[in-house]
């Protein structure tokens, strides 16, 4: 029972991460059908941005000492100003194009901000101990769960929860919903465009933070590429859901989590280097049972 | 063979819960020209996906000259004569207008040359040989309209499906359609089903024409019959206010 | 009857004026460049081949693919096992079966039959895939991606795992790589013209309404995909001979995003774009390369910083993009017109 | 290859890599460097080529090599292969008697391919794959570094030995060949000693986000096995080790060299019980006080200490390939090889060193064992294997 409890609560952890990187790219897709690539770059920048600029070994903390009243908020808003400023300088100029043109341009973005990071900072790996509070066990229902994977857990459930709200009681979250669900139409009914976007994009760019944070303190380490796997997953995990639905893309986030996880505990030892090839090939498997996602809203189905 | 007809018996679609076709029989029988009319909502683009395969019946079945062709994929049908145009054109905007024809030629197992040519004297026949090389994507209104008939007239189907042709058009120019519709019938033998807005064109040109309301056959006959019948009037006046409103047909 | 000029005729300048420009380079670089420029000559014209391979299933069928490096992946590792002298493989890929491990095949046989194993694995998966459309089609062909690599980075014995698989001939030169480019256009060209080119350019404009013409969306997508993958493959089999060592990782996140931009700058729906956007963003490559290095401005040397090339390529795909969002070519195919052939000549995929 | 026609078109520009010191002249040696000076290798490449630098500028402070100075001219590879392979051309076309690769064996073999294919020694700055060398590229191909199942072996034996361990819980990262080195050294040794057992495995990836799963699998061992053998790299090593630690898991944990260095623990609040084989220490208390004379050496030249012991192969290879042209008494490539062949047992600031004809790498060497107390690392023994690792197993 315990290890049930203790497997459950690791693949809740880990779908917490990919629920709120999938929440972030649903979020940019609904409203202008862009997969950003560059959303595994917010990542790592807003936690890059807590050192200071050195191709050295050392860390040298920038803000990273701060206590946590300031630093979590700082992360936080750094990730907002990155994607929002993003959306500024790139992705509105683009309002026109294509979804692979999108899509590219991103990337292209990505590589920018990824290979800024690898000239001030060098591929170096950076160790920085932030909230060393959460590196304590907790016990629940007998088994000794890490608090970190509490706080991932919880802290999860209520961005969730205030994202809910959000959506739900203001004037900016029914604009943002009505847009996700038909852009088109949402124009018409007068929801301004640009600041819908725009506020999409910003609480995109707070989640990649909040998801750099929570690696940061799971790992203790910041890596150039410390956002593309939560990425992909998050991609995925999009897709999976049904696009346009918020609500699906958290569901598959923590689904891919579980199947992960399930994957690395039922596999026999030879097989477990396998795992991701199995799980990917349950994403296809996924797919062709929901082309549409497993949460498609109604108004994706296929027009004739 | 000109003796056939298209059938739809006793067909029921739903999706989620909401029913859009209640237990509909009509026939589309060769050489006529066939209407279905009815207020917005009431299901008549439904049907339509029903007959040429784009939607699967949860009930009843498709008979196509005695064949059940129920559930079969909308190419297979197309190569067994079925046709249709669509709301809005859909043309493949990229190509030119010959390509546009040359796509169904090949769809029906020609080869390019072979498909290109009978393209070409489709548009001729149609009178629009002049558009051949122009892009679809930029074609005027009814011009589009044109080539997406011609389009599915390639290699001459047995039946035609025409999802409201005029919509848009003047007064002139749907009586230019209905003209093309007689000779289409005329020419080739074929079996049309003209879906309209534009009840008196329907009337005009119908031999027989069948009325749906919220997914249900509510009348059948003659366009002297469809004049005069109660049910009808009521049913429409029901809804006469709203007589245009933007993308209403568009969903279901 | 007059008989109108055949579609081929029509079209045939397009692939012609393509593999000239190409030629031309590689010419040019023979004549007049040193050992390092003609290897990134040969790196573009590898890359040519995977992105007009690419170019065949995504131009035509509209839909974005993250996983054809796979099937380059698939038939680099199938060169490898062919052409790799038999005492190397006993010693790296024991798991290999007895006929591969025992012998050791000449370049071009092995170069044919290492492209038809992706093309066959295409043409197994093909029909499961082929059934979803758009994004999600996107998403499953990334999968597939994933799954190859997580497989050939750890079948130990057969792949080497992460390990780089060594020992491979090195026989790609300027010319062959030229050739294998050429081949490359001239397939996708002939492909482009097909009917089942023709077909599936329709779908990809409309779906719907194409099958409404009679056309089978999956099989025309099918052949797309098999023949993409054939010549993807064939650009793996160029670059493992062209290195002589591959590993898995080489056919990953990085080439497939790379190929991508490179088709999306040059313009995704022509393969004019295709190979344009390859020798166009090459050339930016190493013209910054040279800054990186120094360029003598008078008496001092102007350098860029390390690093700063790939920052600066970013940059630049993005200002090309915002200008162009249809890319370079806009879509449209270079042609050779002369005053008297009419506008219908025009059926490759259109502006 | 191409290599005379050169420059009347695409100008000077590609010849010769702008970054070079100094123009080689017809008498000087030539040491060519085809690393990664941008991309993700240049943290692994700099410090081994900064000691390979100091090594270099020693030899010409002392008189030069046979009389001659030695020329360190560079191309960047950009961590990447085919730029590694352009790059590897570059700086033969540049005159180059010797060429340095990347210190990752995937990642330096392209230009070491290039180098072996016109007969000249290439060197790898620290790959610690049995291919990087005669097995990967060629009768002329070396590398500075030991062999990662050497570092698996040596914790094997000393755990045993000095820790007493008896059971052991294998953690292996299957990103690169390098992880999987280690473990394989381990794999071959833990299981000839007497009384030793393996009481798990398991297996997870460099970047996977958590490896919850693999830790709960650890906590549900009946017994906690006496230590455990973690076989990555950066970064994700840091990342399993705090996880490790996070969940209250204390046992020692051995690892491959690729640990080394400080600069990291501060992922993990007052690690202890860590324990790294390390070929010299670079925390000040080498038992060898030349190692650290090297070190402040090092700092005054660069600015900082090094940052780990992977500086170090660098410097030995310049050393040893110097001895060799010296013994040969030319650079000609196969009576130098020749020389490094004969060396057994040959001393170097930083242990013994041996190539045959068979091992152009170390399947044996003295390490020191380091200790992380408290986050504060310290050498706390030597050790040497029994025996050297058979060359079927290293290449299995």
């Amino acid at each position: 029972m315990t290890a049930v409890l203790q497997i459950l609560f690791d693949a809740l952890s880990l779908g917490s991460l990919y629920a709120l990187g999938a929440l972030g790219i649903a979020l940019i897709f609904g409203v202008m059908r862009l997969v950003n690539f560059a959303h595994g770059d917010y990542i790592s920048f807003s936690i890059f941005a807590l050192l200071w600029p050195t191709t050295a070994a050392t860390t040298i903390l920038f803000l990273g000492q701060v206590p946590p009243a300031v630093l979590i908020p700082f992360v936080i808003l750094i990730g907002a100003g990155v994607s929002v400023l993003s959306e500024i300088l790139v992705f509105r100029r683009l309002r026109d194009a294509n979804p692979a043109t999108l899509m590219i341009a991103s990337f292209a973005l990505g590589f920018v901000i990824k290979n800024l990071l690898l000239m001030l900072y060098s591929s170096r790996p950076k160790s920085l101990s932030i909230l060393p509070g959460l590196a304590q066990q907790v016990e629940i229902g007998g088994a000794r769960i890490p608090l970190l994977q509490v706080v991932t857990v919880a802290a999860t459930i209520v961005i969730l929860i205030a994202l809910t709200a959000f959506l739900k009681r203001t004037r900016f979250g029914l604009e943002m919903r009505a847009a996700a669900q038909d852009f088109t139409m949402a124009r018409m009914l007068g929801v301004r465009a640009n600041r819908v976007i725009l506020l999409a994009f910003a609480i995109s760019g707070m989640l990649a933070g909040a998801i750099g944070l929570a690696i940061v303190v799971q790992t203790g380490t910041a890596d150039i590429n410390m956002g593309l796997s939560v990425m992909l997953v998050a991609f995925i995990a999009t897709v999976i859901g049904g696009l346009g639905s918020l609500y699906g893309a958290v569901v598959a986030g923590f689904l891919i989590g579980g199947a992960s996880v399930l994957m690395q505990v039922i596999l026999p030892l030879d097989a477990r280097p396998f795992r991701d090839a199995f799980v990917y090939a349950l994403v296809i498997v996924v797919l062709l049972w929901r082309p549409q996602g497993l949460f498609a809203p109604r108004t994706a189905k296929q027009r004739v | 063979m000109a003796e056939g007809a298209l059938l739809a018996r006793a067909v029921t679609v739903s999706f989620d819960g909401l029913t859009a076709l209640s237990d509909v029989s009509l026939s589309v029988p060769r050489s006529r020209i066939t209407g279905l009319i009815g207020p917005n909502g009431a299901g008549k683009t439904t049907a339509v996906n029903v007959l040429s395969g784009f939607q699967l019946p949860s009930s009843g079945e498709v008979v196509m000259d005695g064949e059940d062709v129920t559930g079969l994929k909308p190419h297979v049908l197309r190569r067994r004569g079925l046709a249709r145009t669509f709301q809005g054109g859909r043309l493949f905007k990229d190509l030119s207008v010959l390509d546009n024809l040359e796509v169904t030629g090949i769809g029906l197992g020609l080869t390019r040359r072979e498909a290109a040519r009978k393209a070409a004297e489709m548009l001729d026949w149609m009178g629009i040989g002049r558009l051949a090389g122009q892009e679809a994507g930029g074609l005027p209104y009814t011009d589009e309209r044109r080539v997406a008939i011609g389009r599915a007239l390639m290699e001459e189907p047995g039946y035609l499906l025409l999802d409201e042709p005029a919509a848009g058009m003047s007064e002139l120019e749907a009586a230019e359609l209905g003209r093309l519709a007689q000779r289409i019938v005329r020419e080739m033998g074929c079996g049309i089903l003209l879906i309209e807005h534009n009840v008196a064109l329907v009337l005009e040109i119908c031999e027989e024409v069948f009325v749906l309301d919220s997914g249900r056959i509510i009348e059948t006959g003659p366009p002297a019959a469809i004049r005069a019948s109660e049910t009808v009037r009521h049913a429409y006046m029901g809804t006469a206010a709203d007589v245009e409103p933007v993308g209403a047909e568009a969903g279901v | 009857m007059t008989r109108a000029p055949s579609i081929m005729a029509k079209t045939v300048s397009t692939p012609l004026i393509l593999i000239a420009i190409l030629a031309a380079i590689a010419i040019a670089v023979d004549a007049f460049g040193s050992g390092p420029l003609a290897r990134t000559v040969i790196e573009m014209l590898i890359r040519v081949v995977l992105v007009v391979g690419i170019w065949i299933f995504v131009g035509n069928s509209g839909i974005i693919s993250f996983g054809h490096v796979g099937f380059m992946c698939l038939g680099a590792y199938a060169a490898a096992w062919l052409t790799i002298p038999p005492m190397l493989k006993q010693i790296s890929l024991r798991g290999l079966p007895e006929f591969l491990l025992e012998n050791q095949f000449p370049f071009w046989p092995s170069a044919l039959a290492a492209s038809l194993l992706p093309a066959v694995f295409a043409l197994i998966l093909g029909p499961v895939l082929m059934r979803l459309a758009g994004i999600a089609a996107s998403i499953a062909t990334f999968a597939m991606l994933a799954v190859i690599n997580t497989v050939y980075s750890n079948w130990s014995t057969v792949t080497g795992g992460t390990s780089s698989v060594i020992g491979i001939p090195t026989v790609t030169d300027v010319w062959i790589a030229l050739g294998m480019a050429s081949g490359a256009i001239v397939i996708a060209w002939l492909y482009a013209i097909s009917r089942s080119g023709l077909a599936l350019r329709a779908a990809r404009d409309e779906a719907i309404a194409a099958q409404a013409s009679g056309v089978n969306i999956e099989r025309e997508r099918l052949i797309a995909f098999v023949l993409s993958a054939f010549v993807c493959g064939a650009a793996g089999v160029l670059y493992a001979h062209f290195l002589g060592i591959i590993t898995p990782d080489a056919f990953f996140l990085t080439a497939t995003f790379v190929a991508l931009s490179m088709l999306v700058v040059g313009g995704i729906n022509s393969l004019s774009g295709a190979v344009i956007g390859v020798v166009f963003i090459s050339v930016i490559i190493q013209l910054l390369r040279w800054m990186e290095r120094g360029v003598q401005v008078g008496e001092t040397t102007v350098a860029i910083p390390s690093g700063a090339q790939e920052i600066a390529i970013g940059l630049v795909m993005i200002v090309i993009l915002i200008f162009r969002p249809a890319g370079l070519l806009g879509n449209r195919e270079i042609v050779w017109t002369s005053r008297r052939e009419p506008r219908v000549a025009r059926t490759q995929p259109a502006e | 290859m191409q290599t005379t026609r050169r420059a009347a078109l695409f100008g000077a520009a590609a010849i010769v890599s702008a970054a070079m010191p100094a123009i080689a002249e017809e008498e000087d040696i030539v040491i060519g460097f085809a690393v990664a000076e941008s991309g993700f290798m240049q943290a692994y490449d700099e410090p081994a080529t900064q000691a390979a630098l100091i090594r270099i500028e020693e030899i010409n402070e002392e008189g030069g090599l046979l009389g001659r100075q030695i020329v360190p001219v560079f191309a960047d590879t950009k961590s990447d292969r085919a730029e590694g392979a352009r790059a590897g051309l570059e700086v033969i076309e540049a005159g180059a008697d010797m060429v340095v690769v990347s210190c990752d064996y995937d990642f330096g073999a392209p230009a070491a391919l290039m180098a072996e294919a016109q007969n000249k020694i290439s060197f790898f700055l620290c790959a610690e794959s049995v291919r990087a060398g005669i097995q990967g590229v060629g009768p002329h191909s070396f590398s500075a570094s030991v062999l990662a199942a050497v570092q698996g072996a040596t914790m094997a034996e000393w755990a045993h030995e000095e820790l007493g361990a008896t059971t052991f819980y294998v953690l292996e990262d299957t990103w690169t060949e390098y992880n999987k080195g280690i473990c394989d050294g381990f794999n071959w040794r833990a299981p000839q000693i007497e009384g030793v057992e393996i009481v798990g495995r398991d297996t997870f990836v460099n970047d996977d986000a958590s490896i919850a799963a693999q830790i709960t699998r650890i906590r549900n061992l009946p017994e906690p096995p006496d230590a455990i053998m973690l076989c990555s790299m950066m970064p994700g090593v840091v990342s399993a080790v705090r996880q490790i630690r996070n969940a209250g898991i204390e046992v020692p944990i051995l690892n491959g060299s690729g640990v080394d260095g400080s600069y990291w623990m501060d992922a993990v609040p007052s690690l202890s019980e860590f324990y790294i084989p390390v070929q010299g220490s670079v925390y000040g208390d080498d038992p060898n006080p030349a190692v650290e004379e090297f070190n402040v050496r090092f700092e005054e030249r660069f600015g900082a200490r090094p940052s780990s012991q992977y500086a170090y192969p660098g410097y030995v290879m310049v050393d040893l390939w110097a001895k060799a042209v010296e013994r040969a008494g030319t650079t000609d490539a196969a009576a130098v090889v020749e020389e490094l062949e004969k060396m057994d047992e040959e001393p170097t600031l930083f242990g013994p060193r041996t190539f045959t004809s068979e091992l152009h790498h170390q399947n044996r060497a003295r390490y020191h064992i380091v200790k992380v107390t408290d986050g504060e690392p310290a050498v706390v023994d030597s050790w040497t294997i029994d025996e050297p690792i058979p060359l079927e197993v290293l290449l299995q």
